[in-house]
């Protein structure tokens, strides 16, 4: 069966854009967490996750998140999320996240900080 | 948890324990709350709840082998207040279930949501383990509008089966 | 229609026979179908298959009652091809298989219609009765893509399991 | 357990447009068969039936609408079919009822007829 997550890489304005689509989890989050390492470990110092194609997320992408802001903190890069849906910004509210993580609503505003 | 008294499972389902079909559980899961009264956002509070429960047993109960057997038993109950009551059962490791416990949000770090994020968005999720092996999860929810957050605090909590 | 080299069922369904349930069932098929390689189109019919057999067990094997028992077994085999199999069980009434065969669409009237668009979406569709009540229907789907309405008729019927 | 199929009903240009909205299947069919059935009774000379709305069709649905198109035809009423998905569409094909119902591909040229 393909597990695979379409995401989209991008870079506008100094930053990277990262832009994965559909369900984020369990059998996806592997996909997002090596993509995201990839362009951290590239040595980027501006990366946006931008969520609008993102229907769904479960606490495993929401650890995939937590763990890429830890290595962005440690790089001194910014991460910033943009663009989340309802369903999606209800689970960082759910888990407190939503005052921890850089959070925009769209990817003009991500790009414009 | 006797069973004696219950309506007979309006849909009883056995899988394997592969990552590859939460998405289907969660559609199922997800239609049926909707025919059943469930706004969008309780539907899919639902879902979660059972999404974040089976990728438990998944990683804990059957240490991500894909062959494991997980059985979800879902009743539409009436009684006293309509109500979901979803079963989920495996044949894995156990654990005692005064272990399982949510930990403290405020440390930031990945992993650690899954039980918070369940006992958050449902009524009830009370954990016992099996004889001989396993686990069984019971969720319940009912359909009702409540505040964001603070659902857990109003007054309704006292009518409400919560036992965290 | 032995099961002994068949692999494990990577789902395994009970539910009753309410109409309201089809919808829920159509959901997990069409996302389960989406992960194993079909086709908007190819899942939409797998879907539509399985609501007409349903269907036919709701009205025909238990005359509309509610209260009967419905089994739906998916395995996803290999061997030879990637194929969907589906089997629905009941333990409602039964008719010899030689008996149901689709009507001839020539004549304009509702009904009748069920089997036909079951044998026409799908690559098998085989009924059989149960020991000791109700029937058993298996269907097969491989994913790939055909021309609409002749894939009876091309080469690759030969390799199809289809017995119609 | 709601089952029910939420239907707008409508005149315009001397046409009764009746318009479902969801899945008409074996648990939604009997709703839309009761309206048709009222629609019809209450001699309609033309009746537009708008299935933009409807997601998914079943062999229930379908015997639905024969059923109203004989209605149609004892009573000298036109019946026209609009704006069908292409997954409904596929039924109809499948049943080789599309070249026995009137079908537009939208309301307007429905109406205009
Ligand atoms: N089905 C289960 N079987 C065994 N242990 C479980 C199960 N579900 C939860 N646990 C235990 O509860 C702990 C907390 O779970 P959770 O909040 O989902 O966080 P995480 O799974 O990321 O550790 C787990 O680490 C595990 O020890
Ligand atoms: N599960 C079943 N149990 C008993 N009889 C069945 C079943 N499925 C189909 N049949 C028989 O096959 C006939 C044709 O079915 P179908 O093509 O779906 O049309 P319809 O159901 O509208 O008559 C039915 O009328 C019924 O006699």
């Amino acid at each position: 069966m393909p597990s695979d997550l379409p995401i989209d890489i991008e870079t506008r304005d100094g930053a990277t854009i990262v832009r994965p689509s559909g369900e984020v989890d369990l059998a996806r989050s592997p996909t997002l967490r090596t993509t995201l390492g990839e362009v951290i470990g590239d040595g980027v110092s501006r990366l946006v996750l931008d969520l609008s194609q993102v229907d769904y997320m479960d606490s495993s992408g929401v650890a995939t998140l937590v763990e890429a802001l830890q290595q962005c903190r440690t790089r001194q890069a910014t991460l910033v999320l943009s663009g989340l849906q309802d369903r999606v910004r209800s689970v960082f509210e759910i888990a407190k996240l939503d005052a921890v993580f850089t959070i925009r609503p769209d990817l003009d505003a991500a790009l414009g900080d | 948890m006797s069973e004696q008294h219950d309506p007979p499972p309006t849909i009883r389902l056995e899988l394997l324990s592969r990552p590859d079909l939460l998405a289907p559980v969660r559609a199922m899961i997800v239609s049926l709350a909707e025919r059943f009264g469930f706004d969008d956002i309780e539907s899919g509070h639902l879902a979660l709840a059972v999404d974040e429960a089976l990728a438990n047993v998944i990683r804990h109960g059957y240490e991500s082998r894909p062959d494991g057997r997980i059985w979800l038993t879902i009743r539409l109950l009436d009684d006293p207040a309509p109500t979901f009551r979803i079963e989920i059962e495996d044949e894995g490791r156990q654990i005692d279930p005064s272990q399982i416990n949510p930990r403290d949000l405020d440390e930031i770090r990945p992993g650690g949501l899954g039980v918070h994020i369940m006992r958050e968005v449902t009524d009830a999720c009370d954990f016992e383990t099996r004889s001989p092996r396993g686990m069984r999860l019971v969720l319940e929810k009912m359909p009702r509008r409540r505040p964001p957050h603070d659902h857990r605090d109003a007054d309704e909590t006292s009518s409400s089966p919560n036992r965290t």
